[in-house]
């Protein structure tokens, strides 16, 4: 049932309501609405009600094991919550002046500070508000370098065709042509063609690293010297910065900037889709350009630095300057995890992946690269078991939904057949790890035995099957 | 080690399946001269207790304050329901619902936001949120450049958008080449005069709705001018004022094609500028062009209602370098509470804060304006923001009631050099008479250059 | 699985630990324990998903109608519970001086004048924690009255035989004997049964009204009487004031003791077994023998008066003087009803009641006392049912669980077989109570055509029906 | 109206259904004359807004303060995860468990809950709570008389348990004329001699560890000198303490037979006094005596594990005047709440919790004994209190510490005249090496009588 299916007319939450004064009789008629707006008629009640029922049918990292690749579901500790979501720091206008603001702003400070510290940086900006909006920052900031060395030939990012859908949609937002470069037999970036396409159009390079593949890319310094030869600056997709934090930093790989994903490796929630946040850290040459704003301390002063200080800045990202919340999240996760606790992520983020990668492998599935590490997550292809029961990944990952557990990332990256990129993280125990080992060594036997039954999965969920086709033909957006 | 749940008998374990003599060893593969000794300048780790007391004592330093500032991000009064019921794991710590059949919560309730939307703007589509008006402002354009049959790369923008909202918009779409034209205000009204719209062809005219100025456009006028140019018209609303003011979808004969705006107001804090969300809804025919997750309606294999994303033809994962947009990640937890906030207020509690809001503002402006030399910018209506003159240094007369407890507003000469003069300011539903007379006894006294001896203490 | 199960040697939940420091060597070796206490060694994210999927195991409010009779299981807002969380209001200590808690001790103040208003005695304590610790507080404050003037030949309470159990066990507690009396064919106390009952033993009455059959003492004014003239004093058991609140006040009726179940009547969470909170009310005879603490105000300034202040009292009920936390929860939900809303509580929970007796009745359900009006509540008795398939009330009520409601409370009030005790509450809607007469509707006639079917249930519940006769004889209280 | 859903229509519909002409006719059983005209001393309903715009102003004016007051409630950490789980409406929003198969969550909760008392105090078997640490105690009275094979109605409780609960507990049983006699305590040391045990039959010895001052009594003597008299011992102890001080269980050579505690620390925030929860277990033995409610595991119709309340027979709503107690609701979610905290902390971080406690206080004792004039007021151990003699106006400096917004700790003076200069302190795992200096340095200006200017304002 709908939430509008509750609705009454005259049904309200009325404690909710302000006190009630008189129409606005100084406005225009003609501006004013006819009618009220459709929204519910519900009381408090059937709110909560209706939507604690409806978030039971989640699944989640607090409910079950979550490995779905590239995504980093980790455990998300409350305080970061609690904390963020103190009175004063709710309530702060984002136009208030800096001195309203020092506690909050010396956090921001703090974080950004580990930040340029963790990613080996000589500056970052947090004011991107999303990992694809971290990668449109630093692609502008490419062409914002070269436009103002009056370097306007440069018209193609390069781009490994492994790559999240974002960076070929991020330059093309940047204006940029795409060029892809294929991956070779083990997952590494071809440099041959590397060489082949860079030139005096190449504006730079985007490279996830571990990449999309799970792979640590094992040439990445001839990689980035590679496209500097040509004139091209170098971009760090950091979606995978949990497989390496505190081991190895993007700033001592040459690159010229780096995103980061806080609700990936700081832990900050998912949320249903975000918010997350992607901070952007750059190169020395690359500081001029960064986006506004960014907190600057003056002798123990704290504000955010504005037009006025950073006149060549590709300029601001959103109204207010960041999601705020959610770097306050990260500034809690960061300051509990400490200079060992952040080393100790990678570590055993590879550790779950690489025993899970094993595991996986004595249960008789198939790695996509089984002669390379795992670094924090890794990719099954099932192809084999597509071609001998029809079975394919995506209903295996249906049917994993029967057991409790969230499905991998199905289909990408896209190209290794039917595969399933599985990403544990490092807040897995063992024992969790063991059962979805046996779970999808399950889903495998009866895959052989029944294959019907499991495509037809999931059998156990508040939705059975449900018709993307259907959705996408007849479109249904809004209730009616 | 905090969130990590090995013990030393499971470490090992692990390593003898993996065949690794330790775990140093799982970065084998990593250039040796590229691994990182360790992070020296990051403190050690702290407790839970440690990092909480640190945390509750930055916060205590802030304080609060007695805030009419507006200017784009609203205070209101938020049910103490929204964010106990969003912050709950299963939304929380869910991701984009990729599972639909593991995420018909967050799917079910996407569709109802998206509802929520339609109704409110009158139009026929909504997405699942961009992240906050100012990019939700970018991405219209971009969208209006797309569906426009001109194949124009010009869109009208009015001085009187938010300053910040053209600048964010104006930096995500230079680089594609489309030029951003700005429409100078009249300075009476603080409105926008369709005598004053540019001649020559654009893809789209933007129509805020109220303004930045708190001030009511000819929403009428400036979209049948529009239409009747071959433009595609872009409302730019505050989602509070839509349970009063006409909807964008009626707006003149054919309605505003694209409506966008910041979902802040709608359960969202303030939170120092986020996060915060935008908000976006079109035509039906438009709905190929839109940027962002769109959540559909449909049946499971059983034949029963349920919920998946769709037309993700449209989105980066698929289409990649030919997408509407490079967004992924949302503001979905933001969208989560500003459903529970719709559905809490409903369309009357809805209108209610509206008219409180208005309401409040009217009743400040009254009270400042008989202060001797303070008058009001711009005649003409305006929803819960105004704007008054006061003669006299802004930024000093602000200063001095931040020191009373008082945020007095915004000064709006920081984007309008023929302001310097004014200031913004906004009293929502969550102010009392007495807040007003507080803000407007010391605007007097400051003004007239009175003493008063101990500062008042809102602030603790 | 137990959280126990859950368990390994060495695994924590590091962030919870302070620093740590040397064993406590200052200590005599023979005071120490030698072993670790065996709680779970557990993360935290075992514990966040563990007692989340734990939760999800529930009915509740929040998730289900739940009209247990008797319990008043009403919305409980959640602005309660956010500003009883304020953390000023949480870090306070009990012991801490007056004037570092105006703030809070106005508010316990206001409700403690607010509760006087509602019931109309001469004075209130908040003391009590529950509903059976405001009945020994009354009690108590009989027999302290008694004692007084040296009328110690007072040994009996009289309680109807419909009372909840609470009320003989609480004389008990004071050290009375109880004395049963019947009730008549309408529900009413036997009035001819308390005449011959009262006399020079009588300590005083018990009485609960609206009744525990759902109905309200019409004679409630002579039975004071008869008590009253008989030495003895009378208690108004409050458990059901929901049913009459600003409507009628016991005050009024001319009692001399009454507790609230703020819990119930005013919305506090039920919390999976309390915390409640039992104020009692007293008139002007029992003012010096109420339990302390309670608030003063003097000249603008509260403080919880004590043994200084009233040595009569029949002394405390705890260490610190109630459960402040629910108490502020009843002050913040009786501010936003206001007196308005205090008498709508009333007027809607017995138009509730009496709609859904109404449509239960043309359902074809027997109502215990169909000549009467329903309080907040009545009784549907099942006897035919169970007469003609064997089909309990018991089996009834696991049958409803099915269906997605909350079952009535069973087998209370005593006098009444195969009861099913109905207790809509004002905050459900007419469509909740609608589905709930369609539920026992198909439930009945389930029974009728599948008696063994109904017997089995529930059927779709976490658990099957449990052995509770197993669970007594072979107790398993914890975990080995 | 304010949580009720009601419409006009709705109301017409009901009462057209009953047949009632409005509702007013709903009440027509009630007497005319008693009914109630208004309730004219209640103010008028407010908003969710105005209420909690209220609310934040009172907790302002509160504000926080550094305390070292323990006296038998503690400032611990409480991990966040604790009540954002235990507020979860499934958890805070149902009731008793009744019917057991739609209450598997909370049963389970209580008898993982049930195990963690019993392992914590080495006893066999536990309930599901009592009011508080008082009320436990006098149920535990109660309950020894009862299982006393000697039928005496006479209990020994030393003069240093806790001087509000040998309040409570007399206020409890005194009605069922039952004597509570009360043991001195050595000056010198704080704790109870056997030596000054009565003569006498008695049903039961309480022996409380730590004490009220703190000390840690000879657990193991003041046992074995209860068993070799046929009395009952019952153990009275802090919960965090358990982590690191011998189990009651293990005290002597059969172990204390009933254990009761107040459970505050383990996760209850302080809040002015409540809601807290008192803890009892005992052994095998006596567990048809014990009162509350009590979850056992048993199998449901296939066979699987659950839990249902179990040996409901003890219980007034079944044994009616012949209960064991009257108790009815306890303290549910504080037991949740509990149950989440240990199992957070586990056996190693309550054992910290109680090193750390116990290290900040004797750092704290040592820093306050170098001023001059202040001594240890006991000799011997203690766990995480004790008390100091200050030769001077106690209240008057704890005023004065007050007003640096420093609680001192309690005045033992209100319960023992002879301790009247005496100052009972606590320092928790939450005080910092800054904290115990800053009470030190403050005390020590105050009773040297120096003037400091501004207050300190962690008061806030």
């Amino acid at each position: 049932m709908l939430i509008f299916e509750h609705s009454r007319a005259g049904r309200r939450a009325a404690a909710q309501a302000p006190r009630a004064v008189a129409a606005a009789d100084d406005l225009p008629a003609e501006l004013l609405r006819a009618d009220a707006p459709g929204l519910p008629e519900v009381s408090e009640l059937d709110v909560v009600r209706h939507y604690t029922a409806l978030s039971q049918k989640n699944f989640a990292i607090d409910t079950q094991f979550y490995p779905l690749g590239s995504c980093t579901m980790k455990y998300n500790p409350r305080a970061c919550n609690s904390l963020a979501m103190l009175p004063q720091f709710l309530a702060r206008h984002p136009l208030a002046d800096a001195d309203t603001g020092q506690g909050f702003l010396s956090a921001m400070h703090d974080l950004q500070a580990m930040l340029k510290e963790v990613t080996g940086m000589a500056a970052v900006s947090m004011a991107p508000m999303a990992g694809a909006h971290g990668e449109f920052a630093g692609v502008a900031m490419i062409r914002a370098y070269h436009d103002a060395r009056g370097d306007t030939a440069r018209t193609e990012i390069i781009v490994p065709d492994a790559a999240h859908g974002t960076n070929p949609a991020t330059a093309t937002m940047c204006g940029y042509a795409v060029r892809e470069i294929p991956t070779d037999r083990d997952g590494n970036v071809d440099l041959d063609a590397l060489r082949a396409a860079v030139g005096p159009k190449t504006a730079g390079l985007m490279l996830t690293n571990p990449s999309t593949l799970g792979v640590f890319e094992k040439t990445i310094v001839e990689i980035q010297k590679i496209v500097h030869q040509a004139g091209g600056l170098t971009y760090y997709d950091g979606a995978n910065l949990n497989a390496i934090l505190g081991r190895v930093r993007p700033g001592d790989m040459g690159f010229d900037v780096i995103h980061m994903n806080l609700h990936k490796t700081f832990s900050t929630p998912h949320g249903g889709g975000g918010p997350g946040a992607g901070p952007v850290g750059v190169s020395e040459r690359l500081v001029p350009y960064l986006p506004i704003p960014y907190v600057v301390e003056e002798r123990g002063f704290y504000r955010l630095a504005g037009e006025a200080d950073c006149p060549a800045s590709i300029g601001r990202m959103s109204a207010f300057g960041g999601n705020m919340g959610v770097l306050l999240r990260a500034w809690v996760y960061a300051r509990m995890l400490g200079r060992e606790g952040m080393r100790r992520v990678a570590d055993y983020a590879a550790l779950n992946a690489n025993y899970l990668a094993a595991e996986l492998r004595k249960a008789g599935f198939d790695l996509a690269f089984p002669a390379r590490r795992a670094s924090h997550e890794f990719i099954v292809t099932l192809k084999p078991l597509k071609d001998s029961t029809g079975v394919s990944a995506m209903d295996f990952a249906k049917r994993l939904l029967d057991y409790g557990f969230h499905a991998p990332t199905t289909y990408f990256p896209l190209l290794v057949p039917e595969c399933l990129l599985i990403e544990p993280t490092e807040t897995e125990s063992k024992a969790t790890l063991d059962a979805f080992v046996a779970a999808m060594a399950k889903v495998k036997a009866e895959a052989e035995s029944d294959p019907e039954w499991v495509k037809g999965a999931p059998h156990t969920l508040p939705a059975k099957r449900l018709d993307d086709v259907k959705a996408a033909r007849e479109l249904d957006l809004a209730w009616k | 080690m905090p969130f990590i749940p090995h013990t030393e008998q499971d470490v090992a374990e692990m390593l003898a399946s993996i065949g690794a003599p330790d775990i140093e060893a799982l970065f084998d593969e990593i250039p040796a001269g590229l691994r990182c000794a360790g992070l020296a300048g990051i403190p050690a780790g702290e407790s839970e207790m440690a990092v909480t007391r640190r945390a509750h004592e930055l916060a205590a330093q802030d304080g609060f304050y007695l805030s009419f500032i507006g200017a784009g991000a609203y205070e209101h009064h938020i049910p103490a329901a929204v964010w106990q019921l969003a912050t709950r794991g299963e939304f929380y710590t869910a991701y984009t619902p990729y599972q639909a059949e593991a995420s018909q919560g967050t799917l079910q309730l996407i569709y109802e936001y998206q509802t929520m939307i339609t109704r409110l703007t009158g139009l026929d589509v909504a997405n699942a949120s961009l992240y906050d008006g100012a990019t939700a402002l970018g991405e219209a354009v971009l969208m209006a450049v797309r569906a426009s049959r001109t194949g124009l790369r010009r869109v009208l923008v009015p001085a009187t958008v938010h300053p910040r909202y053209r600048a964010v918009a104006q930096a995500m779409v230079k680089n594609q080449g489309i030029e951003m034209v700005t429409v100078p205000y009249d300075p009476d009204t603080g409105t926008t005069r369709v005598a004053d719209l540019p001649d020559g062809p654009a893809a789209a005219l933007v129509v805020p709705q109220p303004n930045f100025f708190g001030a009511l456009e000819a929403v009428d006028a400036l979209t049948a001018w529009a239409h009747e140019h071959g433009m595609l018209a872009i409302a730019l609303a505050n989602p509070t004022s839509l349970a009063l003011l006409k909807a964008p979808g009626s707006w003149a004969e054919k309605g505003a094609d694209i409506c966008v705006g910041d979902g802040q107001p709608l359960g969202v804090p303030l939170a120092s500028g986020g996060p915060h969300f935008g908000f976006m809804a079109c035509r039906q025919a438009l709905v190929r062009q839109m940027p962002g997750r769109i959540v559909g309606a449909t049946v499971d294999k059983d034949g029963r209602r349920g919920y998946v994303l769709t037309l993700q033809a449209r989105e980066q994962h698929i289409r990649r370098a030919k997408a509407t947009s490079n967004i992924c990640s949302n503001q979905g937890l933001m969208v989560t509470a500003a459903t529970l906030y719709m559905a809490l207020l409903g369309p009357r509690g809805l209108r209610d804060v509206a008219l409180a809001s208005h309401a409040n503002t009217r009743a400040l402006a009254d009270a400042l304006t008989v202060i001797p030399n303070v008058r009001r910018a711009f005649a003409g209506p305006f929803f819960h923001e105004a704007a008054i003159r006061i003669g006299g240094n802004v930024e000093e007369v602000l200063r001095a009631l931040r020191a009373q407890g008082i945020l007095g507003g915004y000064a709006l000469g920081r984007d309008y050099p023929d302001l310097a003069d004014a200031i913004l300011f906004c009293a929502t539903e969550t102010k009392t008479e007495a807040d007003l007379q507080r803000y407007a006894h010391q605007l007097e006294r400051i003004l007239s250059k009175r003493r008063e001896a101990p500062p008042c203490a809102y602030k603790s």
